[in-house]
């Protein structure tokens, strides 16, 4: 009930602000003008072509982003030489924005699917690599001591001690590239143009349908909701067996 | 004096409750040094946080010298048992014992000299300037005792304090407890689940059933007043008191099974 | 271990270039070109939907396919590497292009100005209550322009010095279109270079147009045209002619039928359907203005946007 | 020291030169040879240049990225002590969070206008989320025997927030800031995209759309530095700011 409350206030104070004067109300709409163009849109097929697209390309530039970074993760973590070679490029190349890397997408892959992955890929690996890397130090030295004195294997340490170690932090760095990943997917089709929701949130911006536009932002946050409840709860529910679910959150 | 009368406490949940103690009533009276004691799980951490006002009892009251216990009274001192988790790690030693005394409004002079007394009481000389962390575990649980000490309190409550740390240490510390408490005439409620530390550092043994807990015995621990670990320990009516207790503890076992109710 | 790392950034690198090169150039199948065409969502495009529809695109065996970009800096890139094989562009962008040897090249008319003041489909438009009465009233004033050190504000320039005022005196700053009604009414800006249907818009909310820009750069101003990459109108010049007959074919037909043009609007923008009646279309002629272009490229040498580079018109355009 | 300067710079400079070997007959216009782009640098990043561009978004990135922490930090240990009050504000939380700041920017220009309120607060509207959730979050997680010790000691109001939920909660919330500092310089350039008239983001996106190429590459190389540089005065911070946590748990690992 109370965690309704919040949501029913915000949205309170949308209708309000517009009918009592205090912004224009043609360029904030009230909330149920948003509400009643979000459900004409949500009649048309294309609007539900558009939430297909930018899930798809969520899904897998996600999927890809976690793939690669947990194994980069596991390779620089595990092994130190390349962790400290790696350091200084890692933190050069992290905080290059991804929306820098339009006009290369555009140039790869034009406006479709392509360009959309890359930067979603881009933005996504750093989260995941991240916390991989925070894992796999996290590793304790006794257990590592103890797999070495029962002469364990490179793989079976992998396995057994720096793997469980590791895994916590992995879901911590899944959650949040799932949250980059829809925050980009959204961007790159917004100002590149590749099909989705952001694209036709770009449409309506350009045709002044305002109440249009906001309904579109409305889904993309209602879509973020969505992911972070899911990610929560395969990650409460796939690491029950932990003690504690370490790491840290939101990105 | 303090006075519990009625003690009741029940944890809600969403699903159920749990009755973790029915009815506790006794009192510690000025500078008086009482052991509780009772099998493991049988809500003596509810008991110490209702009397540190950490917890609001769901019936009856704690009084301290004749006055209500809401919230943390005034003058009274907590020594919990993890050390680990008791001290502000970010702190050195000398400001955790320093922090509450700010907190009294001490003026600098004054507090300065009652952290150095502490601290030097507990063995700590020289340490003043470490993290916490930087101790062992025996060590830092004499910096919650020298934090507990300079805050002059009138009512002393230790929870479990030497459970976690080794067997020689602990005999250490469970002097160093009767020292001090010999020399500044504190009120001491000590709880613990260790029959012979409990005989050994009381004056008086309140024996508790298992949950919900009732006060399943009393007894007054008549051994002369100046003890050590050696003599003390091998005293035949030390070996009579600690079987005693350890009987009423077998029995309150035995007597009342763990039970939930169901709402 | 690091050499198998570089080996996997080649292969991504490989992998993303070849992802790249398979897509490139017109597939040809049964003797159909696949076409992608680079466009801005706006009214200025309608005649190459309209002539999809018309099939004046699929009678010259061209299978059309619109990617909609955000802009030139989207849509030229895409053209240049082969993604798309035409893109739409305003002119001065191109004329910027063509001094920086960017690979492209104009190959029909795009959209122009109407040539009325008055009855343009841009303008500079300021709020109901603005002191500012004509041209020469914008000097000194800021202005909001959707692209800086572009056709908006060489040209807006133009119609202060026109009018008598000095257009260096005005600021100009950088807003999309569609957020400039907003800023109009606010009183963020003295005025805003605007479009429409975002002209429209301010119009309807009580603005006034003080100033037509395209009108006063040059008679029968062509604003934007239809460009493909030098590479493919050295390689398949078959094709971009096939292109630019359909392509003026749609635009001719677009402007006898500004009905049909307006219903075409639906298809791809959201303007609400009572704006779609009533803004103000721009003029679809079938060939690119060379005068005009000639006089924006001496607008934009005027204010400096090529560098110390000057536009070579007869390489940019076809 | 040269030894951890050598490893610092072995792989970057590897790596460039091998982009510099690789890109050395390209012809390609948008990935032009590497030498054009550092030719291009040196010319491009002049004093003047960075004067009049890179200091305003750095200004801008300041103010953003501090008033991001205070409003974060704040909120978060609000939100963080009461239960009722975060039960309310999650669902709206995760919701701002979820929005794609560039949409954000339409309807923060209706009300912050377009002059450098507008960029501070896209700015803040970004980068607050990861700093305000991982304080609730740190807030939360401070220790419970502590906290009682607190109370019990008769450590409260001012001095609660002083010396027990900031410290208790800074681990995470320098973990929040450190997400919250990349994210910054990412919403720096998307705010200067609209509306701007210089600045670090507006420059690049300016030589993107005049076609100076080599030139906008060498605008993202100082992107990249500047993130380089950034983060490296943030982990001097936080060793600072941080001493007595890893040291414990330096200890912990250590026992």
């Amino acid at each position: 009930m109370l965690r309704l409350s919040g949501l029913a206030g915000l949205l309170g104070l949308a209708e309000l602000l517009p009918r009592l004067g205090l912004v224009d109300d043609d360029y904030l709409p009230p909330a149920s003008r948003i509400v009643a163009a979000l459900a004409a849109e949500a009649r048309t097929a294309a609007f539900w072509t558009a939430v297909g697209d930018t899930l798809t390309a969520w899904a897998i530039g996600l999927v890809i982003a976690c793939t690669l970074g947990v194994a980069a993760g596991v390779l620089i973590g595990a092994v130190p030489v390349l962790r400290t070679w790696t350091a200084s490029t890692i933190e050069f190349l992290r905080p290059i924005p991804s929306v820098a890397l339009i006009p290369l997408a555009v140039l790869l892959y034009g406006t479709g699917l392509g360009s959309t992955l890359l930067l979603v890929v881009y933005a996504a690996f750093w989260q995941v690599l991240v916390q991989v890397l925070h894992g796999v130090a996290d590793v304790d030295p006794v257990a590592e001591e103890t797999a070495r004195s029962f002469r364990f294997s490179a793989w079976a340490r992998v396995r057994h001690v720096l793997w469980p170690t590791a895994l916590p932090y992995v879901f911590t760095g899944l959650r949040l590239a799932a949250a980059v990943a829809l925050v980009l997917a959204v961007t790159a089709e917004l100002v590149i143009g590749a099909p989705g929701l952001g694209s036709v949130i770009a449409v309506a911006q350009s045709s002044g349908a305002i109440a249009t536009m906001d309904a579109l932002i409305v889904v993309t946050g209602l879509l973020g909701v969505a992911i972070n409840l899911g990610a929560r709860l395969a990650e409460r529910r796939l690491l029950s067996w932990h003690q504690s679910v370490r790491g840290e959150v939101a990105g | 004096m303090l006075e519990v009368s009625g003690l009741r406490k029940v944890y809600r949940s969403q699903r159920r409750e749990v009755e973790a103690i029915r009815d506790l009533t006794f009192t510690v009276d000025d500078g008086e040094l009482v052991c509780v004691v009772g099998p493991s799980g049988c809500g003596k951490t509810t008991l110490l946080r209702c009397v540190a006002g950490l917890l609001g009892p769901t019936g009856g009251a704690v009084r301290l010298a004749g006055n209500a216990v809401t919230g943390p009274p005034p003058g009274m001192a907590v020594v919990f048992q993890e050390y680990g988790r008791s001290l502000f790690p970010w702190l050195s030693v000398h400001d955790n014992v320093d922090l509450p005394l700010r907190q009294k409004r001490v003026p600098r002079p004054r507090r300065a000299a009652l952290v150095s007394e502490a601290l030097t009481a507990v063995g700590l000389d020289g340490t003043q300037q470490s993290n916490p962390w930087q101790l062992s575990g025996g060590m830092q649980q004499r910096v919650a005792i020298a934090r507990a000490v300079a805050y002059e309190p009138s009512v002393l409550l230790m929870d479990e304090p030497f459970a976690a740390v080794d067997a020689q240490t602990r005999a250490e510390l469970e002097d160093l407890v009767r020292a001090l408490w010999q020399r500044l005439g504190v009120t001491i409620l000590f709880v613990t689940h260790d029959i012979d530390e409990a005989v050994y550092l009381g004056q008086r043994v309140l024996v508790l059933s298992a949950s919900p807990t009732v006060v399943q015995d009393e007894l007054l621990v008549d051994l002369p007043a100046a003890r050590d670990q050696l003599h003390t320990r091998a005293d035949a009516r030390f070996t009579a008191l600690r079987a005693r207790v350890y009987e009423q503890i077998q029995a309150a076992k035995g007597a009342q099974p763990n039970t939930a109710i169901s709402s | 271990m690091r050499r198998m790392l570089t080996a996997l950034v080649v292969l991504v690198l490989a992998g993303a270039a070849a992802g790249c090169s398979s897509s490139a150039g017109p597939d040809s199948s049964g003797g159909v070109d696949r076409v992608k065409v680079g466009v801005i969502p706006i009214v200025d495009v309608a005649p190459i939907y309209l002539g999809q529809q018309r099939g004046f695109f699929g009678s010259r065996k061209i299978e059309l396919s619109m990617e909609s970009g955000q802009g030139g800096a989207v849509i030229v890139p895409g053209v240049v590497s082969g993604q798309f094989q035409f893109g739409f562009s305003n002119l001065t962008s191109l004329l910027i292009a063509q001094t920086k040897n960017v690979p492209v090249k104009a190959v029909a008319a795009g959209v122009a100005s109407t040539g009325q003041a008055g009855k343009d489909f841009g303008g500079v438009a300021v709020r109901g209550d603005s002191p500012i009465k004509d041209a020469a009233g914008l000097a000194g004033q800021k202005i909001a322009v959707n692209t800086l050190k572009n056709i908006g504000d060489t040209t807006v320039r133009e119609s202060v010095r026109k009018a008598g005022g000095d257009p260096a005196t005005i600021s100009f700053v950088e807003i999309p279109f569609a957020n400039m009604p907003a800023a109009v009414q606010n009183g963020q800006v003295d005025a805003a270079w605007v479009v429409e249907p975002s002209l429209s818009q301010i119009t309807a909310a009580g603005g006034r147009v003080v100033a037509w820009n395209y009108v006063d750069a040059a008679p029968e101003l062509t604003v934007a045209a239809y460009f493909t990459s030098t590479k493919l109108a050295a390689d398949n010049p078959g094709l971009v002619k096939r292109f630019t007959e359909a392509i003026t074919e749609s635009l001719t037909y677009a402007g006898a039928h500004p009905d049909e043009v307006r219903a075409a609007l639906a298809t791809y923008t959201k303007i609400d359907p009572k704006l779609r009646e009533t803004l103000t279309l721009p003029e679809w002629p079938a060939q690119i203005n060379r005068a005009s272009v000639q006089a924006l490229a001496d607008l934009g040498a005027r204010d400096g946007i090529f560098g110390t580079a000057s536009p070579d018109l007869t390489k940019i355009l076809p | 020291m040269i030894r951890r300067f050598l490893t610092v710079l072995a792989l970057p400079v590897t790596l460039f030169l091998f982009w510099y070997v690789a890109s050395r007959t390209s012809e390609s216009f948008y990935a032009p040879p590497l030498r054009t782009i550092l030719v291009a640098f040196g010319d491009t990043w002049t004093w003047p240049r960075l004067r009049a561009d890179v200091l305003p978004s750095l200004g801008r990135l300041a103010a953003g990225y501090l008033l991001a922490a205070l409003l974060g930090v704040g909120l978060g240990i609000a939100v963080g002590a009461s239960r009722r009050l975060r039960a309310a504000a999650e669902p709206v939380l995760e919701f701002f969070r979820a929005v794609p700041p560039p949409v954000l920017v339409p309807v923060i220009m209706v009300f912050a206008g377009i002059g450098n309120a507008m960029k501070v607060i896209v700015i803040v509207s970004g980068c607050v989320w990861p700093i305000l959730l991982n304080t609730v979050e740190g807030v939360r997680a401070v220790d419970a025997v502590l906290s009682d010790t607190s109370r019990a000691y008769g450590i409260t109001g001012f001095a609660r927030l002083r010396y027990l939920l900031l410290p208790g909660a800074a681990p995470q919330i320098i973990t929040g800031l450190r997400q919250a500092l990349s994210l910054a310089i990412i919403l720096m350039v998307i705010s200067e995209m609209v509306a701007a008239s210089n600045g670090l983001g507006f420059t690049i996106v300016q030589f993107q759309r005049s076609f100076a190429i080599p030139q906008m590459w060498s605008g993202i190389i100082v992107l990249g530095l500047l993130g380089f540089v950034l983060s490296e005065l943030f982990r001097l911070g936080e060793r600072f700011a941080l001493g007595w946590y890893h040291g414990r748990r330096e200890a912990q690992r250590r026992s």
